[in-house]
Order: C-alpha cells, then structure tokens, then sequence
C-alpha cells in the first residue's frame, strides 16, 4: 500500500527523482500529490489522508504542528530553494543583475508574493532595488506559483523572470551544455531564505522510512542535483 | 508510450465516471428542480433561479475550498453523521463537487426547453389518459429533447474539463481522485509539455467524437411511431 | 341518466357561468357567436380549467363536485380541441395509439381499421404529423379521440377545415358513433347544418351563460329565439319510412301530421330524420297543380312575426310537427295570412339527415 | 393585367403542379377537396415554399419567374393563414400594427379604425393573443394581413372558426375589398355558400392541379363537372335593379333573361349579384296560381343528367342565363321533361350577394 | 475595511467590465452563430456543434496555457501581424480568453431558442413586409427571450467565476489583469480566510441581487405593444 506525500508544486521534478530512488531502494510504495501548500494545508485541515506534507514553506507545517494535525517533532527543512533571474534570450541577464536596474524590459514574471516563497523571495529583490518599485508593479506578472512564472517566460511571454534553480536545472542543456538563455543566480543575502519544511502527517511506518530517507545523504545529494541548497543539519 | 503512465489510465477511467455519474445525477436532480422552475408560479422564482446560478460566480477552487469545509472532517455533515459522512476526498464527495459547480448548466437549458413546450401538449395527452407522470416521460421528455442533450453535453464536458472543485474536494491522488484535467494540469506545470499536449489532444479527440455522435444522434428525424409506456 | 353540469370560471373579464342538463346519450349541440365560452365551457367539463367551480356528473359518475375534483387523465373522455393539437414528436400512427395504448382493451370498443379508414387517415400513418394539411391534421385529432373509447365525446368543431365531401362522409359515422357505444357527445359547431343533423339536443350559449337548452327539434321551431330568425333557420323532424316508390327511386315518410315524399329508396318502417329549411317553405291557398314539388301539406299557421323590413317568419303546424316558413311580407298580404288559417305548405326540398341514405349526398365536393 | 401563375413544387409524396390565369381584380375562389394542394398553392405565390419552380406574375410585376424570385417581404401580399397565426409576443394590437407599421403611409389604404372595428377586434386590442378564442383569433389575423394594404391578398378558410352572425358581418366587408383596393383575392374555401358569394372566378383543383378555371356563373353551372352535381349546386346571375315595391318592400332585378323579385329595397340601378340554388328551383309546366313562390320564370331545358338513383339535374336557360335545377327523376317523368322543352322554372328562394342589402341576415346566430 | 485594498477595488471593477464585455462580445458572436446552427441543414453540423463544445473540455488553466501560446509574443498572431498583435496580457486579451471559455454556455441556450421558435412566426413576419433582418430583431429575439437571457446569465456568471484562463493569458497584474475570483483565491491560498469570505460574500450577495433582477424582469408579461423598427 503506496502513501500519499502531498509536494509543493515547485519540488515535483525533484520528488519524483526521491521518489524512484526510494522505491528502488526498499519495499515502501509513496504516491506524488502535487498541488500548492495552501491548497494542501486546507486540505489537510479538512481531513486529507495524505501520510506526508512536503510544503514550500515553513509556516504550514508549523501552523499544522500548532494545531496538533502532524506528528510532533516530524517537521524538518528537507531543502532550501535558490532564486533565479532567467531570461529565455542569450545576453539578457547579466551575472549581477544590473538589468534590472535599467528596466528595459517590459515584462517580468514572478509568483504571487503572497502565495509563493519564490514570489516573496522576488519581491525582497525588487524592493532592495527600490528606485524602480512604483514602476515594476503594472509590469509584473504574477503566476499563481512558480510554475507558471516559469512558464511565461519560457513562452517568450515575458522577457524575464524570477524563477527556482531548481527549474531550470530540469530544462533541456543547450549546445554548450548549458542552461539555455541567461540568468543571475540570486544572492542568498537579497531575499530571505527559501526553506522548505516537510511534515509527517500519519504514523505510517513507511512515512517514517522516507522522512528518514529525506535526511539521508543519499536524499540530500538527490535534493542537491535538482538545485536546491541543504539545510543546514539539525536546523528547524 | 511512455507517459501513459498507470496514473493517468486510472485518471482517464476515473474522469470518465466521475463525468457519466455526475451527469446521470444532474439529470436526475436537474429534470424536476427544471420542471418545477418551469411550471412554478410562485413569487420567489427569481431567487431561486439566482440562487442557481450562483455557483457559478464563486471560483471554482474557492467553491471547493467552502465544499471542503462543508464536506470535510471538520465539518458540519461530519460533526452531525460521524466520520462517515466525511465526503471529502472520496469519490462521491468529487461527483457531489461536480454536480453543484455544474448544477446551472444543466438546469438552464432544461428549464427553457420546459418552458418552450407550453400547456396544450400536456392537455392533450392528459385527454388521451396519460397521467402526469407518463406524460412526462411520453410528451415532455421526448419534445424537450434538444434541451435534455445540451444539458447532457453541457454538464459531461464541464465536468470532464473542471477541475478547481474537484481539486480541491478531491485532493488530486493519482489512482483515488486524481482526473485526468489535474494530470493534464500537473504536466503543464512539470513542464512536461509533449505529454501535457498528447494527453489533451488524446482528450479533445476523444469528447470530439463522442460529442459529434451524441450531436448526429440528436439531429436524426425526431417522431417516433411507438410510444413508451 | 343525464349530463349535469354546473361550472363557472372566471377567465380575465370573461366569466363562464353555465348550468344545463342534457341527456346522457346522443349529441348535444353547443351553439353560440363566437367568445360566448364554448371552448371554455368544454375544458371546464374536461377539468382541462383549474379554477373551474360547481359539479359536473357524467352520466351518474362525479366528475367534478365541491371538494373534489377529477383528474382529466381520470375522466374517461375524448376531446378534439378546436386547433388540432397532434403531438408534435409523434407519427400520425404515434398520436392514433396514444390514447389507444392507454385504454384497456377490454374497453376499447372503436376498432382501429374501422375509424382510421372511415377518417381517411390511413395513407397518412407513417406521416410526421408537422407535413400535414389542415384538414388531414384535423381528421387525425377526430380519430384519436375516438380511439379511447371515450364515455363522453367533447368536439370543438371538428369539421371546420373540412371539404363537403369529407364532412359527408364523415358525419354519419359520428352520428352513429353515440348509439353505437352508448355515449353523450358535447358538439360545438357554428354550422346550422351539422347540429340539425346530428344534435337531439341543443345547448345555445350567448357571453357565458346557457339561454336556452332542450330538444333540437323544440328549439328550432321557438321563434322566440335567434335561430328561427336567421337566414338558415330550419325544422328536424322524426319520421320513419311508410311506402316506396321502386320506379321512381321515391320513399313516402310518415310523421305526426302528415306525408312526405322524398327521393332515394329507404328501408321500409326504418326512422329517419328529416330537416325542412324555412326558405324552402312556400304557403299556397289552394293545392298547386302541375309542379315539380313533390310535397304539399295541410298546415294551420300558427304565429307570424316579421323578420327586418320585407320578411315575415310564419309558424305552421302540420298535425303536432312545427314548420318554419320564411316569405316576404307581400306574399303574407297577398295571402292574407293570419293566426288559425288553414293553407298549404308547398315543400321544395326535404333532406333526410340519417346516414343510410343521403338523395343529396353526392361524391364531390 | 391578370394573375399568371404557373408553380410546381413536391413535398415529400405530393407534387404541386398549378397552372393558371386569373383576373387581376375580384376574388378567384380555390376549391378542392382536403389534401389537394390549396395551402401550397397559397404558400407557393406567396414564395413560402423555397423550392417552388416556375412563374408567378401579379398584374403586371413577376414576383417569380426562371432564375429570379422575390423575397416573400418584398411581395406586396397579405396572407391569412389556415392555422390564424398570430405572433404570441405581441398583443392583439402589436400584431395588427406589425405590418401596419412596415407598409409606408403613403400606401396604406384600409383603414386601421375601419376594420379593427368591421372585424370587432376593437375590445381585444390590449389583450395577449394566447387568451383568444378560436373565432377571435381569425378576426385578428384577417384584418392584421388587411392593414398591409396588399396588392394580392392569399387567404386560406379564413372565416371557418367564425359564426354566421360574424360571417354574414365580414363577408360583405370582403367582397367590397377588391373594389375599393382594386386587388385580386385568392380565396380558399371549402364552403360553397362563401364562394357563389365572393368568387369572380373559379378555379377546381384536384391532387395537386387545377382541373378547372373559369367565371363562377360559368363553372357553377358547367353539369359536366363536380359541383353541379354536389347537394350545394347553384348558379350566380348578375343582375341589376329595375325597380322597387316600396309597400312590400320588394325590389324587381333584371338579368339577361328575365326578371325576378327580391325581399328588400334595394338601390336604383344597382348591379346585384344573385345566388339560386338547384335545390330551390323547381319545374312547372302552366304558370302557378296563388302560392308564395314570388318568382315564375319561362325556361327552356338545356340539359338533363341522372343524379344518383333517383334524382336528376336539370340545366335550364332563361333566356342567356343558365339555372340549375335538382328534381326527383318522378317529377322528370311526370312532366315528361325533354331537352329544348319550354317550361316555367319556379324560383322559391333568390339570395342576393350584395354587400348592401341581405334580406336573409338576420342578427344572429 | 482594511482588506478591500486598493488593488481589489482595482480588480473589482476590472472583473465588472470584463463580465461585461465579454457577456456582450458573446452575445454579439454567439447569437449569429447560433442562428447558423439552428437554421443550418449542412451534414456537418454535428461536428461544429461539437467543436464548439471543446473548450469546455480542457481544463482553463491549460486552455489559458494553448491560449498564451496562441495569443503570446511568440504566438503566430505575433509573427504575423507584429508587435502590435500581442494580445496576452491585455485587456483585450482577458475578454478573448473568457469568451472562448464561456462560448458553449451563450450558444447553446440561443441555439436551443431559435430552434424552438420554428418557421411559421418568420413566415408570417415575411408576409407581413419584414426583411429577415427586420423579423430576427422583432420576432426571433423577442420570442427567444428566455434563452437570450439563460445565455447571456450563463456567460456573466462563468466570466465573473472562471480564473483559470484569465490568470494564464492575464498574468495577474494588479489593476491591469488582476479580477475578483482570483483575488480571492488568492486570499485563500494565502490562509486569509476571513478576509477570502468576505469577499466570495460580497460577491455572492452582488451576482445574486443581479440575477434576480434580471430573472424578475424576464418574467414579466413578455407582451409588448409597440414593434420595435
Ligand atoms: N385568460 C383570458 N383572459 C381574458 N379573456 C379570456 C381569457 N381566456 C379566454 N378569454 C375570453 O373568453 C371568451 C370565451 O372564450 P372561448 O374560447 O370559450 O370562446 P368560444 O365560444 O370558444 O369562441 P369561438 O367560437 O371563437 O372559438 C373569449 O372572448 C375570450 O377572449
Ligand atoms: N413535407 C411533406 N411531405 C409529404 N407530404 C406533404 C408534405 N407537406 C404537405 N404534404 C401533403 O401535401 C398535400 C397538400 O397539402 P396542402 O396543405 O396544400 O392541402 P390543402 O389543399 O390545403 O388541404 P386542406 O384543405 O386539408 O387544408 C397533403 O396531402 C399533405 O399531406
Ligand atoms: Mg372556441
Ligand atoms: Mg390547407
């Protein structure tokens, strides 16, 4: 019998990479529920029967083990995401970013600050960068979660984008083996750091045994491929 | 193919149901609540027809998102019924989602083809002994047809292609309560694009068939010599 | 065993208030200007009209009493609706059955073929019933009413988009249609010619109200009323067949008074019914010598009363039977008519309404 | 200037295939039995049927010819329909002014207030046409499709739902139409009473084709076809007035053969049209004494023909004017009727058709 | 009332007009088709009635996905016509977006009326003078009221509740892109519940009032005097 693990949308690629790295290893079953971390907490308030909850954030799992609906103690950050300034053209992005100090561009994708850490993430970039502020705000668009600030960029839709590492690191290389367009990997001293906490929800021995394995260096050097950085251990 | 994954044959066979059943069902409650919309003269009709229409207004996932507060563990049905009644994350509570997002598109067209067939046919059958019921099944049915399919089409493909209510009600498990929309949904977002795009042409051809049919059927010579009873 | 009926309904400014008894058998003639409540008055009797107060009682069955009310799939009738309402997504043979599939057949005494070939509708079976001519459509309406083998007829002129010939035929079946299953027929027609062939009593309606009801033959000779003053005023009268007349193709009828010839040979003793228009009465003082009227009668005048400037309407009796005679009031004076004179009435025409033989019936149109 | 229409459609098993040519003044009547092609003939001129083939030309303009077909909006027509089809989101008063409105001022020539009134739709004007009554609902329709001041009014039964009163009130109104506007009037009626008074012309169809087209007076009295030998047969006879009998109120006509007294006063000079029935003809060989019957007109024996067993029809000519007689085959025998033989035709019933005066209208029904 | 920001008046009054104009927009494009479609005896018209069911049947998020790609700076109409032809984004845009969403719920309502009115009533409007231009607005519309008005609720109510396809080809641009229905999912989302239920309240008792009204005025006698001309 698999257990249901709801994952923020922005980990799916690399929940699945855990995922068929876990089942290989042992006999544990796990099913993938993708979804946002705040339809998921509604719904786990409500009485979802999913065994464990990897958020895109810290409040959730926190307001969940306030609340008594996970396992005391189970919370942990299992991954802390890198934002990224991507264009979809060559040559757009320099490596400090001063494109956004010029502003010549006339759109710019980023998740709903409210909904998405990445969103707020984004917005800590754009205030530090305070001359332009007023003026941002009728040019950014705002995908729901980082997914789809993804996807307008890499539509051409928007000229440029604050998007997760970890995307782009699922993106086909280009000839040089590179990422395709141009992009600034985001200072981490710009923005508050993105930290994802999972929760257990259900006694499920199997969801010990992949928490467990979410720990594990063997989970953490899978976590690490897809572009996130690591907790540092014994941090919560 | 390899992106035919068995989640998504379990999505596709558990989108199917769930769009019959929630079809069946806003037939079922549809046709009388249509009926007596038709028929009624009471006062307080326009209320209810808005009250009818309302969920419409409510975005789909915050309409599941008050589904959800109704029908899940913390809510009043579980707080009356116990834990069974908890709907939440089951099939029937994602085929009750449905049916109340999708309630309008059937009733409307229902009601209006009601409403268009008029006294005298039923008088007449009435005259030639038919009671209420049977004329029901035996006038009014068979010449509100044209509404009866709109309904029938409108409510299947709105279900096959919603997935705000259901999402959120139903929790998007891959083989329990994950629809083929959310899996179509899920690969956009993955950016997994070629097989976000097989599985919606796979979608599109598929109710386009099945549409052109129920449409072609419709449009055949509509008498009948024999009559139901 | 009569028809009781007692209904009024308030319909806008128009309100029914009819109250009548008519016998239990035959065809009572519904007569009336149009918007006097005919089609109203049928639907209350059908409760096909909610509103409708009073009682209405079928030959001894309650229809309708205060307190309870009928439903109309419940009351054993048939309707033919003055528009020919044929359901629309049916056949022509779907609409015939529809009502047959819903009489037992135990009870089902109007054989299919026998009605559907009588009505001319047997081509038309397999028909979409929207292709129709109007007066297929209402031949259509008439059959399946008939097919219920209704306890009591409600027609709301069924033969209006008729041709002469198509009325000629089917006339007669409805006139025996009451004696043959026994039941009333509630007819209404704005044809003088069709109540007196076919009514034995006569209901006249004027804004809602009945102003006059009782045997047809009493009511068309009341010159009191309306319809001895119209242009087609006329007298039924009851005879049965006395003698023939083989050479000449004549039967010699007798009735309450006297003797007529008529053309067509009739079975002996059979009774008929015979109508005589007041236009096609002529008064002489002394029997005519060489014409070709065939009837002449011994008659005593009754009442006179004139009708506009230049008519007078004369009243006869031959023997008890009533007789209606239309002249100009110059003839009147020429005669020097006057109440208790004896005179001839020179009949010009008389048609036999029964349906086993009609002299004037040809086949077309 | 005539009506030259010749119109070919099929609908499913019935093929439309009407040629004719009509005057394009006065009424041509469309007679036929149920199912012949009237409405479609109607529907054809009216270019409500899209697949209609051939020519239609209205005094003068083709409304349809090879290759070119007027829009059914663009014909200057009014249309009575057989079902009265009023539109059921319009009041009776929306439906009357629907065309009204759509037909520019300086072309309309009857007047609202005139037939609103003529038609007695006046009290239903703010009424919902649903709430009619059969009868009122054909008023309304006729004097909907007049208020468009047609130049060719098609109009299919239009007075079957209506009673005599209301009949004998519009009829005149009618016939006094064609003169006024100077239109022609197609004119479908099953009754023959209708069409001796309205038609001017004739035209017999039968499955689909006109079998026969002529003047009224000449086919109504033409033994070789159906109508003279129908129980309704009678002839027309335009007459004019002589001179009147102001103490009786009689009014002496001439015709083209004779003379003959009519009930009423009737205009000086005054052309009238006559209508006698065969039925009301009867033959003597000596001139009559002392009867009621007014009129005694010498006649020669054009023709005799078996009607039925037992009666025979008789084409008489009063000097140029033929007049139908139907008599028992006894009668024919006793007075040893022969063709060419010289006798007296005794005429008890005259109706004159006249707008202005109908002795034999009375109120009602 | 601190949480009716500015940017949700903004998105207010946004969702209003989009409601609008799309509700118009589809009444405009839908009513001549669906009198095509009710009138049409083409052998193919099963196929586009299906086809016009098909929006209905892809999920809004991933119709708002094809639509981006469609509508988008990369987008044919772009390399077509130029810049200029970038409709993403725009308010323009948005009203395409929702009207292909909403269009099956305005045509079939129309399409069902139309077919119901029959010939007859166009036939007597001929002969009574009016071209068929004149007889569509003075009988057919008149006589299709009910389903004019099904449509027309049917396509306000799904552009006021839908966000899926306006979030994607809008981009959620506060003031500019961003509607009600989305602002409040947002707030859900978001965990502000309370201030998510006022709003959904607001909207509900809004689209309600609105309904009724439209539906208590559609009863009234549909009997008019006058002929529009
Ligand atoms: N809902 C209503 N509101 C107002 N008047 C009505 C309503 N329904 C019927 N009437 C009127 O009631 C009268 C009687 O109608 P009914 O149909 O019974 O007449 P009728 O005798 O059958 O006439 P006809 O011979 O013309 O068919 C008519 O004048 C009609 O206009
Ligand atoms: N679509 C159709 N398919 C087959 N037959 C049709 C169709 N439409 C009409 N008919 C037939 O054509 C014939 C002529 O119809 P039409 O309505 O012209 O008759 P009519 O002379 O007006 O008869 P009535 O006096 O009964 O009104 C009828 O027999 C009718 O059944
Ligand atoms: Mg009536
Ligand atoms: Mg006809």
């Amino acid at each position: 019998q698999a257990i249901d693990v709801a994952v923020a949308s922005n980990f799916m690629a690399a929940a699945k990479a855990l995922q068929a790295d876990f089942e290989q290893r042992g006999v544990h079953r796990i099913n993938l529920v993708a979804g946002s971390t705040g339809k998921h907490y509604a719904q786990i308030i409500n009485g979802a029967p999913f065994d464990i909850f990897l958020a895109a954030d810290r409040r959730r799992p926190q307001l969940l083990e306030q609340q008594g609906r996970a396992v005391q103690g189970s919370r942990f950050s299992y991954a802390i995401g890198q934002l990224v300034l991507w264009s979809a053209a060559e040559n757009s992005v320099d490596d400090k970013g001063r494109v956004l100090d010029v502003g010549e561009f006339k759109r710019l994708a980023i998740a709903n600050p409210k909904l998405a850490p990445y969103g707020r993430a984004a917005q800590q970039v754009l205030e530090n960068k305070a001359a332009l502020q007023g003026e941002y705000s009728s040019r950014l668009l705002r995908g729901e979660n980082i997914n789809q600030a993804f996807q307008f960029v890499h539509s051409g839709n928007a000229e440029l984008g604050f998007v997760a590492l970890s995307q782009l690191k699922t993106l086909a290389k280009n000839a040089n083996g590179e990422i395709p367009g141009s992009h600034w990997v985001v200072p981490n001293d710009l923005y508050d750091p993105i930290e994802q906490q999972a929760v257990q929800l259900s006694d499920d021995p199997a969801a010990s045994a992949f928490l467990r394995y979410l720990k594990s260096p063997a989970g953490q050097s899978v976590i690490a491929k897809f572009g996130y950085l690591l907790p540092v251990a014994g941090d919560t | 193919m390899d992106w035919l994954t068995p989640a998504d044959l379990a999505a596709i066979w558990l989108t199917l149901k769930l769009a019959a059943v929630t079809t069946v069902l806003l037939l079922v409650v549809g046709t009388p609540l249509a009926w007596w919309l038709a028929r009624s003269r009471l006062r307080c009709k326009p209320l209810i027809e808005a009250l009818l229409a309302l969920p419409l207004v409510l975005p789909p996932t915050v309409l599941g998102f008050y589904l959800l507060l109704l029908l899940g563990a913390n809510g009043p049905l579980v707080s009356l019924f116990g834990e069974g009644a908890q709907l939440a994350f089951s099939f029937p509570g994602l085929v009750i989602g449905s049916a109340i997002y999708s309630l309008p598109f059937v009733v409307q067209p229902l009601q209006n083809a009601f409403t268009a067939i008029g006294q005298r046919p039923l008088e007449v059958a009435a005259t030639l002994r038919a009671s209420p019921w049977d004329s029901f099944w035996s006038v009014v049915m068979p010449m509100a047809r044209p509404g009866v399919i709109a309904a029938a089409v409108l409510g299947f493909a709105h279900t096959l292609g919603e997935f705000g209510v259901v999402l959120m009600i139903g929790g998007n498990i891959p083989g329990k309560t994950q629809v083929l929309s959310i899996a179509i949904y899920d690969r956009v977002e993955a950016l997994e694009y070629a097989q976000a795009h097989w599985l919606a042409a796979g979608l599109l051809l598929f109710s386009l068939l099945v549409l052109t049919l129920v449409y072609a059927v419709n449009r055949r010579s509509p008498l009948s010599v024999g009559v139901v009873k | 065993m009569t028809l009781d009926i007692k209904l009024a309904v308030r319909k806008g400014q128009f309100a029914l208030d009819a109250e009548f008894v008519a016998p239990s058998h035959g065809v009572s003639a519904l007569f009336g200007p149009s918007g006097c409540g005919k089609t109203t008055l049928l639907r209350a009797v059908a409760g096909l009209e909610p509103q409708a107060e009073g009682h209405c009682q079928i030959a001894g069955s309650h229809w309708q009493k205060p307190g309870f009310c009928l439903h109309t799939h419940k009351r054993l009738l048939g309707y033919v609706f003055q528009e020919p309402s044929l359901l629309p997504h049916l056949t022509v043979q779907g609409n015939l059955e529809f009502g047959l599939r819903r009489t037992s057949v135990d009870k089902q005494r109007v054989r299919f073929d026998e009605s559907v070939e009588l009505l001319g509708v047997e081509p038309l079976l397999t028909r979409s019933v929207a292709d129709l001519s109007g007066g297929e459509r209402q031949r259509v309406a008439i059959a399946r009413a008939l097919l219920t083998s209704p306890q009591l007829l409600l027609m709301d002129e069924p033969l209006t988009a008729l041709d002469g010939a198509s009325k000629r035929e089917i006339l007669p079946y409805l006139e025996r249609l009451p004696g043959e299953l026994n039941i009333p027929i509630l007819y209404v027609s704005h044809s003088t010619d069709e109540v007196a062939r076919l009514a034995d009593h006569l209901l006249l309606m004027d804004s809602g109200r009945i102003i006059a009801s009782g045997a047809t033959s009493e009511l068309l000779a009341r010159i009191d009323l309306p319809l001895a003053r119209s242009a087609d005023a006329e007298v039924v009268i009851d005879a049965h067949v006395e003698s023939q007349d083989i050479e000449y193709q004549l039967s010699q009828l007798a009735f309450a008074g006297g003797q007529l010839n008529v053309a067509g040979l009739l079975g002996g003793r059979q009774r008929v019914r015979l109508r005589i228009q007041a236009r096609d009465v002529s008064i002489a003082l002394q029997t005519p010598q060489r014409t070709s009227v065939l009837n002449c009668l011994r008659a005593q005048v009754l009442a006179l009363q004139p009708l506009g400037e230049s008519q007078v309407v004369v009243k006869l009796a031959v023997g008890d039977t009533p007789l209606l005679s239309h002249i100009t009031r110059k003839s009147a004076d020429d005669l020097e008519l006057k109440i208790g004179m004896e005179v001839y009435a020179q009949v010009k025409s008389v048609a036999v309404l029964n349906p086993i033989c009609h002299p004037e019936a040809t086949q077309w149109p």
